[in-house]
């Protein structure tokens, strides 16, 4: 079972380096047929942000953005498409990314190994999550006790 | 002057080159164990000066960033020249959807407005309280020091503590409270795309914001000063600046499903300024509105401010310079401006030769009469 | 992945060089045979000039879906297309985008498809003058039907208001740019 | 897939630098340039990595055109070895592997210059891309793009012609001494960049397309070949080259090459003595070689 909802895979697998990924990709398709629906492309991506005064739309900036889509093919009717895009100047990472992807959401051959992958990830962000927590935590101003010493 | 024309440019260019690389090795000179800056350090320690590349670059990418600053000798304009240059040689791939920074996973938050702000305020990192006083210690700091703090920073907290990481945003309530103007239900334009388009005046609020985000820090700053100061009237109160990672959504092309590509850290602000009238209902509150990528307050205090300022000029019409949209945006852009700053070292020996000739002839006719 | 040569960078630039003669020294024909192998002059064009920003209208139905995937252009009627593509020999009454003063280049460029630019007898014998031709320049074209021509006068009376226009055979190009004076010349018989 | 983009390198740059889709808007926009002689047409100028003024907008072009084949010649004030015209050639020849560079007017496809254009007539084989830092000759007695763009469309000049005849009544002269506003195909009025009024009858029916590109000011605009170019003027106050007269009225001559009717440069010596030489260094070098070979012989 993978209980880590698919709108994260990207975030923690990222938490890895990025030649890990790329040769996890490798190995676990090593008996498919990789085709490219998408080529694998490094661009750039641009941040549309709701601004919260009156709501109008701007662009705050570009992000490198590279993407691919694929279709992996293991015979035997195991087939499943897979796509992903990151926030990398990277299109090796994007297309390693995309099979990755296929791999989990298909349950395809040894996905058990992408999975742990996933979940070694998943506990890496929540560290820095722990961390940014922390942050917070150590600088909330309290305003109750600010209030009590005044006279 | 010699009439020998400017022959040897190129081996003067190369020159030029070889001695900035001199300088920037020199310290080898005089530390033969000296070590190239690595973009770690410079990505972790120098991060306010990555992140001011990153926004006037206009992209986010802090290894690219450290790696102009590294190149640029520590020159912002040149390192955010380099990333904008950088930029052109990527394609456009897409736009994400509106992403909403109530998402934001923040690490400070802070209202000037209220002590009360609902999840409370959070100083995070800040000069804000800090003494100026210099860190004699720093001078000689060994490797050990350094190398303990972190590690023991985080081994104090409290790792059950349980801070919720995102936050409504104050100016709601005060919205809810009829204090604001309402949401305009028709307020939802394509947004403007200044890499693409040039600016045509009068140009969208969506135009004016984003010009404003990728903007020079000092620019922007001064004409907000110059408003604060007394060429203009906003008065601003701080009602929220939040700093803080926001996820990048995009969707999947299989399942339509928005999934996160990756984060990036934005300062966000906004002001409240004196209220007005309105013609067909209560007075309410006026807004300002600044965003920018990566930590750098100054930089949305300023540009909320500005905002506040150009709103007030395209209503009524402008009666200081920072009132006024097409003097603020084509004036604020560092790359733009240090450029043709810059271009007037360049040779203009034509020119001046035809201006010189032009001169002598309304000389003489000037004799003659 | 194999990548046909239109959609070459290299090739899409010689392409562009001959597009760009051509529109430089109009009526003279630019043949393509060398950079496109079996490809009609037609695709190469498109795949030279189109983007996802661009907005292209065919009236022949010529292009398949799976050259309008390649080529990411937008799909658009005719009224509002930069590009257009019609066929030569059929003329259609056509509204396109003639562009305004302060922004004559948002007038279309039409692409016709013809058969050559040679004379068999049903060829069109055109005289033309304008920027770009040192003083007159004669041009053949098989498959050209003149009401193209009669609604190219109407689309250009009011200069810089106009439709830029590509005659394209199957491999070769030949451009009239609304600057270009055409006189058909009556064959003697 | 719409154009063979580089997936794999991650740290090379692309043939030409731009992107592809830059480089395909950048020729689109120049087609509709060449076929509106003289109007400037509104592009999404990229930055590049040199700075607005030292010759992006006609970077930009070069780099749009630019083939495996090309023959490349880059000059900045009529030199090749001008600070700034090897910098460009530098960056031409990095980010395009494979292409020649000459200092030839003659054997070069496509020549980007500032300032000026070669006094070698150019032929229907090549292209001259001209840096441009003010594209609109209407800014001075119109500040807004708007009703700019719409006197353009209407040919619309009388304010323009207004005042060079203010300036005649104030100096007896036309003082506009370098981007001398010029009509082309009898329609739009251009600013030709900053060449001295010596070269401005060069564009008047020239065998070779010349690109104007501006990339601060985001326009590239076009005077195709054979193509009517007329600066303007005044019935009694006709235009006028650059007078290289001494004071008996004798032409200066270049001290080098001995070329009586080229562009000259001023140079003052030490003495206090003028010393005059051609601008265009291709052009004086030639001009040396075949009095030396003729000489010779």
């Amino acid at each position: 079972m993978i209980n880590i909802p698919q709108k994260d895979w990207i975030r923690a697998l990222t938490a890895h380096p990025t030649h890990d990924l790329i040769r996890l990709a490798e190995t676990l398709t090593r008996d498919a047929a990789v085709s490219l629906l998408q080529l694998p492309q490094a661009g750039l991506g641009l941040i549309t942000l709701q601004e919260s005064a009156f709501h109008d739309q701007f662009y705050l900036g570009e992000f490198p953005l590279s993407s691919c889509q694929v279709e992996l093919d293991y015979g035997a009717d195991l087939r499943g498409t897979g796509h992903a895009q990151v926030m990398a100047d990277d299109a090796e990472l994007a297309k390693a990314l995309a099979i990755l992807d296929a791999i989990l959401a298909h349950q395809l051959p040894n996905w058990q190994l992408a999975a742990q992958y996933l979940e070694q990830g998943q506990a890496k962000r929540s560290q820095l999550d722990q961390q940014r927590n922390q942050i917070l935590a150590k600088t909330r101003v309290d305003f109750a006790t600010l209030d009590a010493v005044e006279p | 002057m010699s009439y020998v024309p400017i022959k040897g440019g190129g081996q003067a260019i190369a020159g030029a080159a070889a001695v900035t690389e001199f300088l920037r090795t020199e310290q080898a000179l005089h530390q033969p164990n000296a070590q190239a800056l690595d973009l770690q350090t410079i990505q972790f320690q120098l991060r306010h000066l990555v992140d001011r590349v990153i926004s006037e670059g206009g992209v986010y990418h802090p290894e690219l960033a450290a790696l102009s600053i590294k190149q640029s000798l520590g020159d912002t304009l040149e390192a955010a020249f380099s990333l904008r240059a950088w930029r052109s040689t990527r394609p456009r791939l897409c736009a994400t959807p509106a992403l909403d920074t109530s998402k934001m996973r923040v690490i400070r938050r802070i209202s000037a407005a209220f002590k009360d702000i609902p999840g409370g305020q959070m100083l995070g990192a800040t000069p804000d309280y800090a003494l100026r006083l210099l860190r004699m210690e720093l001078i000689n700091e060994s490797d050990a020091t350094f190398q303990h703090y972190a590690k023991e920073w985080l081994k104090q907290s409290n790792p059950t503590a349980t801070t919720p990481m995102s936050f409504p945003k104050v100016i709601s309530a005060l919205r809810a409270d009829g204090l604001l103007p309402a949401l305009e239900a028709d307020r939802t334009a394509q947004a403007f795309d200044i890499t693409r388009e040039p600016l045509i005046f009068p140009v969208s609020r969506s135009a004016t914001l984003a010009t404003m985000a990728r903007a020079e820090t000092g620019s922007l700053l001064a004409l907000a000063y110059s408003n604060m100061r007394g060429y203009g009237d906003v008065h601003p109160t701080v009602a929220e600046l939040r700093v803080g990672y926001v996820p990048i959504m995009l969707p999947h092309a299989v399942t339509g499903e928005l999934i996160e590509a990756g984060e990036v850290l934005v300062t966000e602000c906004e002001v409240i300024a004196m209220y007005e009238a309105q013609s067909d209902a209560k007075p309410v509150f006026t807004l300002g509105y600044g965003a920018c990528l990566g930590h750098n307050e100054v930089k949305a205090i300023s540009m909320a401010i500005l905002d506040r300022a150009l709103q007030k000029g395209k209503k009524d019409g402008p009666t200081n310079p920072s009132e006024d949209a097409e003097f603020v945006l084509l004036h604020i852009d560092g790359v733009d401006s240090m450029g043709f700053a810059s271009h007037y070292k360049m040779p203009h020996y034509v020119t001046f030769q035809s201006d010189l000739d032009r001169l002598r002839t309304a000389q003489q006719q000037e004799a003659c009469t | 992945m194999h990548l046909e040569p239109i959609w070459q960078a290299p090739v899409q630039q010689q392409v562009y060089r001959e597009l760009l003669n051509a529109f430089s020294y109009p009526g003279q024909v630019k043949n393509l045979n060398t950079l496109i192998a079996d490809h009609h002059a037609l695709h190469a064009l498109l795949a030279t000039l189109l983007d996802g920003e661009s907005r292209l209208a065919d009236t022949t139905g010529q292009l398949k879906a799976t050259h309008w995937s390649l080529l990411q252009a937008q799909n658009v009627a005719v009224e509002q297309a930069q590009f257009i593509v019609a066929d030569g020999k059929q003329s259609t009454e056509l509204h396109p985008n003639l562009g305004s003063l302060a922004s004559p280049e948002h007038g279309a460029t039409l692409i016709l498809m013809v058969d050559g630019f040679y004379s068999q007898g049903h060829a069109v014998s055109l005289q033309l003058k304008g920027p770009g031709i040192a003083t007159t320049t004669m041009l053949d074209v098989e498959g050209l039907n003149q009401q193209w021509l009669e609604q190219r006068a109407q689309w250009n009376q009011h200069f810089p208001l106009g439709v830029d226009i590509i005659l394209a055979s199957p491999n070769a190009i030949v451009a009239l740019p609304r600057t270009t004076h055409i006189q058909v010349q009556t064959k003697e018989t | 897939m719409n154009a063979q983009l580089n997936p794999a390198v991650k740290t090379a740059y692309n043939f030409g630098f731009l992107d592809e889709y830059a480089k395909k808007e950048i020729r689109r926009v120049t087609l509709k340039a060449i076929c509106i002689p003289g109007y400037q047409v509104p592009y999404a100028s990229r930055e590049m990595p040199m700075g607005r003024g030292f010759g992006t907008g006609g970077l930009q072009l070069s780099l749009a055109l630019i083939g495996q084949q090309e023959q490349v010649k880059v000059i900045d004030q009529g030199s090749d070895d001008s600070v700034n015209a090897v910098n460009l050639r530098q960056f031409i020849e990095m980010t395009c592997p494979g292409i020649d560079t000459t200092t030839r007017t003659q054997d070069a496809t496509l020549i980007q210059s500032r300032h000026r254009i070669p006094e070698q007539p150019l032929t229907e084989q090549q292209i001259l891309v001209l840096q441009v830092p003010y594209p609109d000759p209407l800014v001075i007695v119109e500040p807004s793009e708007d009703k700019r763009k719409v006197m353009h469309g209407e040919a619309d000049y009388s304010r323009l012609l207004v005042k060079l005849y203010e300036d005649i009544v104030q100096f007896n002269e036309i003082t506009i001494s370098h981007r001398y506003p010029t009509k082309i195909n009898q329609h739009y009025v251009i600013d030709p960049s900053p060449i001295p009024r010596w070269d401005v009858p060069k564009l008047h029916q020239s065998k070779a397309l010349i690109l104007f590109g501006a990339g601060r000011e985001k326009k590239i605009y076009a005077v195709p070949p054979f193509t009517h170019a007329e600066p303007l003027a005044f019935e009694d106050q006709p235009f006028r080259v650059e007078n290289f007269d001494d004071a008996s009225g004798q032409r200066r001559a270049c001290v080098r090459c001995g070329c009586q009717d080229s562009f000259l440069d001023e140079f003052t010596q030490e003495t206090g003595q003028k010393i005059y030489q051609c601008s265009d260094s291709d052009w004086c070098e030639q001009q040396l070689a075949r009095r030396s070979e003729s000489g010779n012989s």
